[in-house]
């Protein structure tokens, strides 16, 4: 199925959970679908004949700037092999996402290492810690406008 | 019950199997050799330990560029025109002086970046791998060779020079609306209000597009500006060249604390 | 405490034993394997409940190797300064790391490169999983407890070193792929160096089999262990020998053929369930056997069609694509490796997300473990494969 | 030998400390010596060359280096250990196995003790290690040493029946638990060695106490207890210096005495293989310890082809394997020799 019948399938069913997508002129089409519905689609698109999305490939958190983050998750059908990228906008202040870790359970540390670098809250995750950095670190590194701290528990940190 | 016998013949035929290969392995030549005694001729295009042919460096910073871990650190101090510093192997004229060429290898990551931009072919990996030390400060290779009286020197055969152009441009500003004859004994009047003001300008924002790396010494960055029209009058050696005492050679000029290079402009 | 220890301290409850007539309160111990520890690979660390030998839960901790990749991507001057990096992710097959990245960069950039290049590439890429793939079996041998296997790979592997080292000049971390093309071009004695590795290498396979592979204890170690089965792996992501391991046919240079994977003639091995359950240790184990004798026949063709040119032509000048974003994989020797790239039209890059196999095959590890006994784990760690420079970044 | 040391000094308790100290002679350098001729062997399986700086000639004075490190190291006891136990275990642990040297006969005219049922001693008096490793395991107060001392305690008592039975058909053959009185029993010509008797039961019964000794001394396959890989180093995960060093001391002298018995078992002990010539005492001791390094040989040759076992097929292979086979071979023995006798 090429981008645009999967837009067109995605409209039709969610009509207000699809915001805008972006089809042609760029490698990967992405589809841009609002933060409280996420699972509702992942799971649309994961168990529909047509659809059939068995493999959430990635799943990154991004920072926009100017205040907005991403979670891209980049979907892959391995039975009907075709993919769309799904991008869900939140903004930095109030970072809720629905999680899809009931729907694909790669999701659970992909989300996990996404709340971990930009602070990205995974509504519903099961056990949403921190993955890779401590967890009494303070701050979200990848964010853009992070600083990187002096002291850690109070170690220098030398770079 | 079949399964079981078979089981316990798997077993004991698989055992002496793997006993046969490990026993033609006793007999078959070892393929280690004895390191410190024996060493293994590396190819030519091994990447170990980096080498700086300074005789040949222009100062271009373009491997400091390159570096992805930032461990190459250059400082250069420009040179007068009247100075011939000679030409590089490959024929390139070289316009400045590297007063610091400083390579942590302890940082270095033996990628090889920093061997292709260069444009004499100067900075280049050898096959040394042995190079250990005890101290992690002997790990920063100094490659540069100007002592520091040799870079005062050449700092304030530059802040003169910069002087005199601007002394001359000034009297060039002042003769223009004062017609010709001012010209003869504009440059002995130097010392007049706008001659430091090019001099005090230029390096005062420091750390903008010099070769100066992030490692600077803070005081000495600070001190500059305050420091360069200070000691513009040929009148105190002394003070400011404390690191030297011995620096008597520079003929006719003061000396200047050892900072970032007054002009800003590296580009070969 | 995390959430994971209480729910399973949670559990626990008196066992009454019969007989006895009072109850007898048994309780699970939690091990901390790692993050120095001889079969964690790396500095991974477990946290084991377990019930006498039995695992009950396993926890793995991460981060110990974390070093920031992603945001030091961000903070490079350029593209190409990247590709060091890159090279320390799965620094055991650091040639197939590149391969990803400079195939997403050309991608963005538009940049068609010489067929030599390509060819190369996929020698290269193809050696770095046979490297990769030796590391795997040998210290799998070696977490089961057969040190021998383990010194015969890296005899093999050494051999293989000795090529990337006469063509780029470096052992381990090779920085040899540049975008648009290869920091050198090989020597002359490539082709023939290539040719004589792969007859040599093929009965050191026969070997390895002999000793360890079809070897009864080795068999009873890993047969019908850490059994992953196929749609369980697929909703988990893992990719890569786990994947095939467990049955599904499934490789990206087939099914979403790259640069010029198409043109050979090789197989996709996958798990058949010989010795146990398909989707066991052993299975995942022969994978990475069988894919060791397909790379070598990939090589061989390879080798014999590598085509004369210029390996430096398409070299862009400065690299700096326009905005935009792309998402390329590569098949690595551990699985599906990809760069989420998004560009801003500066010469840095605006964000390099980076898709790791291991952190993600690693992810399963718990739901294979479960059940098991402690001796398992290390059975099971060791047949995922993980790199741990690669799961922590 | 005793006879002539009484003579010599005519001090009784001066005698039984000389000759108590005697096996101490061969222990100390059998465990320097094993434990080069391990990794060399090791190596050489392996396409390598092990050691070969220390001493000059193939590096053979390395562990003798090794040695001398470990004495000198600090003496380190965990903070959380129970310090009198953690101490005392290695002793144990060395005790056990060097206890095993009083009967074990080395000639035709040394013998610690000549003890008429000293075969049942040997069995017995090895089994004093466990106790040692399990006190090892439970002082350290670690997961990973209690871990390897539960291990080897339930592997070698379930290992003790197998190496049991598997004497027991050979001693239904020799009538005797003498050692001494088991080897003069084969002296003679090679078909003289039990091994060869009562073809193919007593050749079983060689093979399954092999195995059964190896799990005895932890070696691999059978190496669970200190399974590097696993346990980290199982019971002596906590112990480093003179400690450690005991600990592989009594390592390396339990492999020998499993092997001792085996060579005086099955092959001949101080017997030499040609009947009459190059025999007598000294030959007794060349041969009686040649022989034993062959046994050797071939459990440091298994250790380094093998992989290990799960603890759930050790058991299995204890109590399933091994120990039917012997009941079969018990019975294969006794109606031949019901058979033979009548």
């Amino acid at each position: 199925m090429i981008a645009q019948e999967l837009y067109d399938l995605l409209k039709t069913t969610f009509s207000d959970g699809i915001l805008e997508a972006k089809l042609d002129g760029v490698i990967d089409p992405w589809v841009s679908v609002a933060p409280d519905r996420i699972l509702d689609v992942a799971r649309f698109l994961r168990d529909d004949e047509r659809t059939q999305f068995d493999l959430l490939t990635l799943l990154s958190g991004v920072d926009m700037t100017k205040g907005t983050l991403a979670a891209v998750y980049h979907l892959y059908s391995m039975k009907r092999n075709h993919k769309i990228v799904l991008k869900t906008f939140v903004p930095e202040t109030h970072p809720h996402v629905q999680s899809v870790a009931s729907i694909w359970r790669t999701a659970d540390w992909q989300e996990r290492e996404a709340f971990d670098m930009y602070g990205m809250i995974f509504d519903g995750h099961p056990d949403l810690r921190r993955i890779l950095m401590p967890d009494d670190w303070d701050g979200h590194p990848l964010r853009k406008d992070y600083q990187v701290p002096e002291f850690y528990n109070g170690m220098k940190v030398p770079y | 019950m079949s399964r079981y016998f078979r089981g316990v013949w798997d077993g004991v035929y698989t055992v002496l199997i793997g006993m046969k290969v490990t026993w033609r392995h006793l007999f078959t030549r070892a393929v280690t050799i004895q390191y410190p005694d024996v060493k293994v001729k590396l190819p030519e295009r091994a990447r170990n330990r980096l080498y700086v042919n300074m005789d040949d460096c222009i100062g271009c910073d373009q491997c400091a560029m390159a570096c992805p871990v930032d461990c190459i650190t250059i400082e250069t101090v420009k040179s007068t025109p009247d100075v011939d510093l000679g030409l590089t192997s490959v024929g390139t004229k070289k316009r400045l002086y590297v007063s610091q060429f400083d390579i942590d290898i302890a940082k270095c990551c033996y990628c090889g970046l920093c061997v292709y931009p260069c444009p004499t072919e100067c900075i280049k990996m050898t096959d040394v791998y042995e190079f250990s030390e005890y101290e992690r400060e002997n790990l920063v290779y100094r490659f540069a060779v100007m002592t520091p009286a040799e870079i005062d020197a050449a700092k304030s055969r530059l802040v003169a020079y910069d002087k005199e152009q601007a002394a001359k441009k000034a009297a060039a500003a002042a003769a223009r609306p004062a017609a010709a004859p001012a010209r003869g004994p504009a440059p002995a009047a130097s010392p007049s209000s706008p001659a430091p003001k090019p001099a005090a300008g230029g390096p005062s924002p420091a750390a903008a597009p010099t070769t100066t790396p992030p490692a600077a010494p803070a005081p000495a960055a600070v001190s500059t500006p305050a420091a360069a029209p200070a000691t513009t009058p040929p009148a105190a050696p002394a003070p400011a060249a404390g690191s030297t005492p011995a620096a008597a050679t520079p003929p006719a000029a003061p000396s200047t604390p050892p900072a970032a290079p007054p002009k800003n402009d590296t580009n070969p | 405490m995390d959430a994971t220890l209480t729910e399973v301290e949670k559990g626990r409850r008196p066992t009454t034993i019969p007989g006895l007539g009072r109850a007898l309160r048994t309780e699970e111990m939690v091990i901390s394997m790692g993050p120095q520890h001889p079969s964690t690979h790396g500095v991974l660390r477990l946290d084991i409940v377990v019930d006498g030998e039995i695992v009950a839960d396993v926890i793995p901790r991460i981060g110990y190797l974390h070093r920031c990749f992603e945001k030091h991507c961000e903070h490079m001057a350029n593209y190409q300064q990247v590709i060091p990096y890159v090279d320390r992710l799965d620094y055991v097959a650091a040639m197939s790391n590149e391969f990803g990245y400079v195939v997403a960069m050309e991608k963005m950039l538009k940049i068609q490169v010489p067929e030599r290049v390509e060819y190369i590439r996929v020698i290269m890429a193809e050696f770095s999983r046979i490297v990769s793939h030796l590391i795997a079996i040998g210290t799998y041998g070696l977490d089961i407890g057969a040190w021998t296997p383990f010194l015969y790979c890296m005899r093999d592997r050494e051999h293989v070193l000795d090529i990337f080292e006469e063509t780029c000049g470096a052992r381990l971390l090779y920085n040899y792929m540049w975008i648009g093309g290869l920091s050198h071009d090989v020597k002359p004695t490539f082709k023939d160096k290539v040719l004589e590795f792969c007859k040599y290498f093929r009965p050191n396979i026969k070997e390895l089999n002999d000793l360890l592979s079809y070897n009864k204890i080795f068999i009873d170690r890993t047969a019908s262990v850490g059994v992953l089965p196929g749609d369980v792996a697929v909703n988990f992501g893992v990719s890569g020998p786990v994947l095939r391991g467990s049955g599904v046919q499934w490789d990206i240079r087939k099914n979403d053929p790259y640069s010029i994977y198409n043109r050979f003639d090789f197989d996709i091995p996958f798990g058949k369930g010989e010795k146990g359950k398909v989707g066991d240790c052993w299975d995942r184990y022969m994978v990475r056997v069988h894919e060791m004798e397909q790379s070598v026949n990939i090589i061989e063709q390879a080798a014999k069609q590598l085509p004369e040119g210029d390996v430096q032509s398409a070299i862009p000048k400065r690299i700096r694509p326009e905005a935009g974003e792309i998402y390329m994989r590569t098949e690595t020797p551990k699985g599906e490796l990809g760069y989420y790239i998004i560009s801003d039209g500066t010469a840095s890059p605006f964000r390099i997300k980076v898709r790791p196999p291991c952190f993600v095959n690693l992810s399963a590890l718990p739901a294979m473990c479960r059940g098991a006994m402690i001796a398992d784990i290390i059975a099971i760690l060791g047949s995922t494969d993980v790199v741990l420079g690669e799961v922590d970044r | 030998m005793k006879n002539f040391l009484l003579e010599l000094l005519n001090n009784e308790a001066l005698v039984y400390v000389l000759m108590a100290l005697v096996p101490l002679i061969w222990v100390i350098p059998f465990a320097l010596f094993g434990v080069w001729w391990e990794r060399k062997i090791s190596a050489h399986m392996q396409d390598r060359l092990g050691p070969m700086l220390t001493g000059g000639w193939h590096g053979w004075s390395q562990t003798i280096a090794d040695a001398v490190k470990l004495l000198q190291k600090e003496d380190l006891v965990p903070a959380a250990a129970d310090k009198k136990l953690f101490v005392l275990a290695p002793y144990i642990v060395f005790a056990g196995s060097y206890a095993a040297y009083a009967a074990i006969p080395f000639s035709a005219a040394f013998v610690g003790a000549e003890i008429n049922l000293g075969l049942f001693y040997v069995i017995s008096i090895s089994s004093l290690v466990v106790v040692g490793l399990i006190l090892a395991g439970w002082a350290s107060n670690s997961k990973w040493s209690l871990f390897g001392a539960m291990r080897s305690a339930a592997q070698i008592v379930s290992y003790e029946v197998p190496v049991a039975l598997s004497i027991l058909a050979v001693v239904m053959v020799v009538g005797t638990f003498d050692l001494q009185e088991i080897n003069q029993l084969q002296t003679g010509p090679v078909w003289h060695w039990l091994v060869f008797q009562k073809f193919p039961f007593l050749f079983l019964a060689c093979v399954i106490y092999f195995l059964a000794s190896l799990a005895e001394v932890n070696r691999t396959p059978f190496d669970l207890p200190e399974s590097e890989s696993e346990l980290v180093a199982g019971y002596h995960t906590e112990y480093s210096g003179m400690r450690f060093a005991l600990m592989y001391l009594a390592e390396y002298a339990n492999m020998f005495a499993v092997s001792a018995i085996v060579v005086t078992l099955f092959f001949g002990g101080w017997n030499s293989p040609f009947g009459e010539f190059l025999s007598g005492p000294w030959w007794g001791l060349f041969w009686f310890l040649g022989k034993g390094l062959a046994v050797i040989f071939v459990q440091i040759w298994l250790r380094w082809t093998l992989p290990r076992l799960r603890v759930d097929q050790l058991t299995y292979i204890g109590w399933k394997v091994l120990i039917p086979f012997s009941f079969a071979i018990i019975l294969g023995v006794g109606a031949w020799v019901l058979a033979a006798g009548q």
